[in-house]
């Protein structure tokens, strides 16, 4: 039974140190609050999914969080690189990690695989590409009938999954809307979903029935974070805040300065703080 | 005429490349600038796909991610991601492909997974997203990049996505049926593989720009086409198109936040 | 490009004897004015595939159309068997078709690979199902991962699909929605396709940006039928013509007054006569 | 107490089998109209899914088809076919598969194919539908149908979708790791599967129902428990609840086209 909670509790009741997790949001609806909330709670050896991990990971790199990172794209979109990703790779700061890569359409078949109950995901991908040769994940079947060699990756099935979406229903049920990316594979594919949302509205009865809903029975907690998503953005909230996706290429490009940001804006700050972050965006949603 | 940058020229010949009729993958950066003037002054029927599933989008500023809030207002549809790579790409409905590069080589292929060694990797790049499956599942390629010595190398350090391989046939050897890379267009000059051997040759220069130019910022032996023109410069309509965008677009990242990221 | 085509002329220019053609719609808006006027133009030695082939493919059956029939359910949902069906089947009148069988999974399963430009699907299916003996299209594979052994049908691929659909805008997108069953899929897996629609609109910039679209380029040919789906229904025109499908157990049993049925109601009939049909239901919808 | 008829017996203890938390896959016939008259008594809350995509629906008459409108209208979401097998059904999402048979063996198996020879049948039924992969991938199955010597055998001709198989482990000997038939709901009676054998055994009667009449109406020499009680009949709301229900379907079928199919 989904339960609503502050952010707090549902954190720390589903999230637990050595956890495989996803905090998903293809640009559009990330966890941004769930996520600090995680770095809050300092849980330490954990594997992060991700097909884009952003500046989120990033954070959660820097402060030592992970053991492993499984992912497609370790970028600042369109800004360029995630230096505290890069610092960790590269040189082993705060820690080494393990780094699993794949491509968006393996990712994205990964987390199909997931949401489908199935072990694996078969598809066209990676001719011709090293990646299918650095990562042992990657391995082929040839079609029963063809004889196609297709790739094929393992699903990805998540201890927990965070996402953030626009609305919930008072029994639960779950709204995402916009750009739907991989958000209801991820939850889907976990065995706990944890969904930080913008507003709770008593039913869902004027909505257009094939709109993306995550009924009630397939999560296990619900926050209201007004803003919870920040610096991304919620369609229909509020709009994307690109300057702090530029200001974030610097300041994560010292170590020092990265701990400084960390400890003013997540360490010392609460999910309370994200409703006036976005203030100024909701003009521009 | 207006005088232009040689950046400017490498965006508005690379949107001249797209038709009316094309299915468009866009890379963000120097691809999505081609293709939103593609889209604003020769091919306004254009479908321009971006990988966070929005299709057939028509943003009135660029995107600085692939999933900026525009591109799914002015979308005709709006998908998740695991149908955007299966039904669309996989499934053919594309038919350029346009990528950037960090490193490229003279078959067309592209890394931008790591410079160095992939296991003590000199720079963590940010790795291929979408490429490897858009250079092997589109009907052809387009690669738009600056020239550098840096970028434009005899041997690149990692294969993220697949362009011609060591050239000749190997696509199909390895059982690709698409086109791979058929256009490379730099600040400097446009360029096609050759039929037979792959390699990227050039057929254009941009206005004013000399053989050796080309040649020193780039870091392989470059091969010239017999026949070889100038690319017609920048039309006031293409510039003024691009300026605009780009100030329009300037003014929108900068906008929201008055320009200072919204932390207290 | 889409073309904006009367029936007659769609049909004609899209369909051909021994094609494999997909008249698609699970339950909701089936295109039975487009099956109409594939029986009046008399094609034949086709191979016929659907989820549930009801009332129109029994008709095609029943009028020598059918070479092979791929299915999961050949039946008239809610009332029992099809009985030109089963007279093919059964006694070979008025030919003997081939039959190739599967599961809903399976056929479901099968379209989405076809959309996905795959040579084939795997799934969790048929373990314990006889199916997997009787039709040599159901093979397995290994999860190259776990070991587990998982069922695989070849992709489902027709020469052309045809579906109806609520409405097409001017440049010839086309909305689908409600019960949207498996019509995107079928459109996307095919080489041709031919939509019916209730009406045309002028665009669909007021439509919520996660509704089921098929881009222009995807289609090959519309044409304005209102009414094209009875005895089927158009989720927001109008509703099921229970009465019609209850009806067509009698009208089905006996040879003759299946073809006196078929002569006065399809060959004697037009596209224009739909509109009619669904007079009385559209107060219902 | 009312005078009930021995088909609402079978529909009202179904009825009451399914739990307020449930997720239901729903088959057509007398599985919907249990899981509906759930839904209006005992269980408010629970979620009924149709394999035409629709999940949490709330019809308020029942459906002829698994696809009728109504199931659209009053549903939580709307989904393609495609994804309710792979998702929700093969996801694991489904802890209840119901489902009705034309032919049923003891062990649970179910043939909806055929009645005679695969390739040369007797009677072409309908085929399996969803059947085959609700019987594996659900939590549980519950099985209805009223009881005849045809239907109810001692041997099936095809497996349409496998029950217990022959008994015993022979489920998880097929790599098939949920439970399988739990429950089979019948017009006389209740039967549940020995706990080790795994063949369906009668737990209770339904009121004024005797053994002679459940063995004259089955096929095969019935197990009964040891410690046997009677069905409790019907409440007048269970029976108030499945008889305005099957009222207002009556109606609703008939009443669109004034009763008769609109052709000219």
């Amino acid at each position: 039974m989904v339960k609503f909670l502050p952010l707090q509790k549902a954190v720390a009741e589903n999230l637990r140190d050595g956890d495989t997790v996803a905090f998903e949001g293809f640009t559009h609806l990330i966890p941004t609050a769930a996520a600090h909330e995680a770095i809050r709670q300092g849980f330490r050896g954990l594997t992060l999914i991700r097909m884009t991990p952003d500046l989120i990971y990033d954070q959660m790199i820097g402060m030592g969080m992970a053991k492993k990172i499984v992912f497609s794209y370790v970028g600042n979109p369109g800004v360029g690189l995630l230096r505290r990703a890069r610092d960790a790779i590269e040189n082993g700061w705060p820690n080494t990690i393990e780094v699993e890569e794949h491509s968006h359409a393996g990712m994205a078949n990964a987390y199909e695989a997931g949401a489908s109950g199935l072990p694996c995901a078969i598809f066209r991908g990676y001719r011709g590409a090293e990646l299918a040769k650095v990562n042992p994940n990657i391995k082929s079947i040839a079609c029963p009938f063809t004889g196609e060699i297709l790739a094929a990756v393992p699903s990805v099935r998540p201890d927990v999954t965070f996402i953030h979406a626009q609305k919930a229903d008072k029994k639960g049920n779950v709204l995402v809307e916009g750009i739907i990316g991989i958000q209801k594979e991820a939850v889907l594919a976990a065995k706990r979903a944890v969904v930080t949302v913008e507003e709770v509205v008593s039913d869902f009865d004027d909505l257009h029935p094939n709109l993306t809903i995550l009924p009630h029975w397939t999560i296990t907690a619900i926050s209201v974070v007004p803003g919870g998503s920040h610096p991304s953005y919620a369609h229909g909230y509020y709009a994307r805040d690109n300057a702090a996706y530029l200001e974030w290429d610097e300041i994560a490009a010292d170590r020092e300065r990265f701990c400084a940001w960390m400890q003013e804006n997540v360490i010392e700050a609460s999910p309370d703080d994200f409703a006036a972050r976005v203030a100024g965006l909701r003009n521009a949603a | 005429m207006s005088s232009f940058s040689p950046n400017e020229m490498m965006t508005i010949a690379a949107s001249r490349a797209l038709k009316n009729e094309d299915v468009c993958f866009v890379g963000i950066g120097a691809p999505s600038a081609a293709c939103n003037v593609a889209r604003l002054t020769h091919a306004p029927d254009i479908t321009l796909i971006y990988e966070s599933g929005t299709i057939g989008t028509a943003p009135d500023v660029l995107p600085l991610s692939i999933g900026d809030g525009e591109l799914c207002d002015t979308a005709v549809t709006t998908v998740s991601v695991p149908e955007m790579f299966r039904y669309w790409l996989q499934g053919g409905r594309v038919t350029i492909g346009f990528l950037g590069a960090a490193q490229l080589d003279k078959f067309g292929n592209i890394n931008t997974t790591v410079i160095g060694d992939y296991a003590n990797p000199k720079t963590r790049l940010p790795g291929g997203g979408g490429a490897p499956e858009i250079a092997i599942s589109s009907g052809e390629i387009y690669i738009t990049m600056a020239q550098s010595k840096r970028g434009m190398v005899e041997k690149i350090d990692f294969f993220t996505s697949f362009g011609h391989g060591e050239g000749g046939d190997h696509r199909q050897r390895l059982g690709i049926d698409t086109k791979g890379p058929t256009l490379l267009i730099t600040d400097l000059a446009i360029w096609k593989p050759d039929e037979i051997t792959k390699e990227f040759t050039v057929v254009l220069l941009h206005p004013g720009v000399t053989r050796e130019q080309v040649q020193e910022s780039c870091g392989w032996t470059v091969k010239f086409a017999e026949e070889m023109d100038t690319t017609p410069a920048p039309t006031e309509r293409e510039l003024k198109t691009l300026r605009d965008l780009q100030a329009r677009t300037k003014a929108a990242h900068e906008g929201a936040g008055e320009g200072k990221a919204a932390y207290r």
